[in-house]
């Protein structure tokens, strides 16, 4: 399946871009943080304190061990802070 | 009741927000929160702020409504900017109206608790030795337990 | 930090009350409170308040000296009308101005619950039925208590 | 002594005036308010629920058996209802 990453804040200054297109079989947002890990010492970098990631499945939070099931947006970010 | 959700490089008038907010024949109580760019140690030069478009409206809206669930609301406002910002400009602020001031008081608090920790804001300080994301506080994590029942 | 204690027949204007209490460099957080004649049951013409001149500011001037002395605040405005008010216009507004947002609702809050019952003021509802003086709510005693330590 | 005695509110409308100088011997706020109610009906009803009514010596809450003193101004009047 094909899904849309965001990365936003401090993710996406390491990972150098703010959204890309991935082609994957993950079966849950670990799995695919798993995938992009193994692709680059950038991606690498980034998800090496998952503790410091919350993640958002179409623009709900969720879980790493949620399943991507249908879903057409995942999106990572450090904690918010907003207000 | 529908919340007036406003995501926004601008700024905002907080007297016509609260005019607003004032509406209605049954609203004795109206409580507003702004938050402003303070400076920090060092001298900000400016403050950053990005946002997830889309999910941040969402969240919002999500936020405002369970308010209205928990307290008789009769007005919620909440508008949060984005872009560049200069220290002592607005950030964001959050408005709720009311029949009676605790409800008005306890929802502004319980929105401002979420808004911390739960709406995709992020904030990047410059200053004359770079820029730096700012960490988010374990306190403000933790302001959300009181709203669990 | 002075309070800015007002006591008046007058309106006022929330956005200048509020930008008032946004300056000084450590300013994050401003929290509003404003009350308002509600409409009542039976249809209130009028709302006439009376106070205590002389009591009334030594009073709210207290106050704001307690809830600096409680929490840090950078800046502090209590103001009150009195006269002959119509459904729809403002009463009361208190404003906090604090680093954190926690000092400013915890302070705003304070404000009005002894404002609610330890200010000299006196309120009084006019309808077609006549004339009757608002009784103090055992509740705003109540929430008194949440204050002492 | 001669002291100022205010009334506000409904305790004022009860006894149809606003301010009076009382010329008295009274020790406590609760000896004066005695006073005043043996003199006139209309005393005696606006004081006959002290519950219901709060005084203030020198602009400064009291209870009713506080010694008037050298006090300048005592006040009567019903629970506040500000804000």
């Amino acid at each position: 399946m094909k899904i849309r990453v965001l990365y936003f804040a401090w993710l996406r200054e390491r990972i150098g871009l703010g959204r890309e297109e991935v082609e994957t079989e993950a079966r849950t947002v670990a799995d695919l943080v798993a995938e992009l890990r193994a692709r680059e010492a950038r991606y690498d970098l980034a998800f090496s304190d998952l503790a410091a990631v919350r993640c958002a499945l179409d623009q709900e939070l969720v879980e790493f061990d949620t399943p991507l099931g249908q879903a057409r947006e995942v999106a990572f970010f450090p904690p918010m802070t907003g207000g | 009741m529908t919340p007036r959700i406003v995501v926004t490089e601008d700024d905002f008038d907080l007297g016509s927000e609260a005019d607003m907010l004032e509406q209605g024949p049954d609203t004795g109580a109206v409580v507003t929160f702004t938050g402003r760019v303070r400076d920090v140690a060092g001298g900000l030069r400016h403050m950053v702020i990005e946002h997830y478009p889309g999910m941040t409206e969402r969240a919002l809206t999500d936020m405002a409504t369970q308010a209205a669930t928990r307290w008789p609301l009769s007005g919620v406002t909440i508008i949060h900017r984005h872009g560049t910002l200069a220290p002592g400009q607005r950030i964001m602020m959050v408005g709720t109206a009311s029949r009676h001031r605790e409800a008005a008081f306890e929802a502004a608090s319980f929105l401002m608790d979420y808004l911390k920790s739960r709406a995709p804001f992020w904030k990047k300080e410059v200053t004359g030795d770079g820029a730096d994301w700012v960490a988010a506080r374990d306190s403000d994590e933790d302001a959300l337990d009181r709203w669990r029942s």
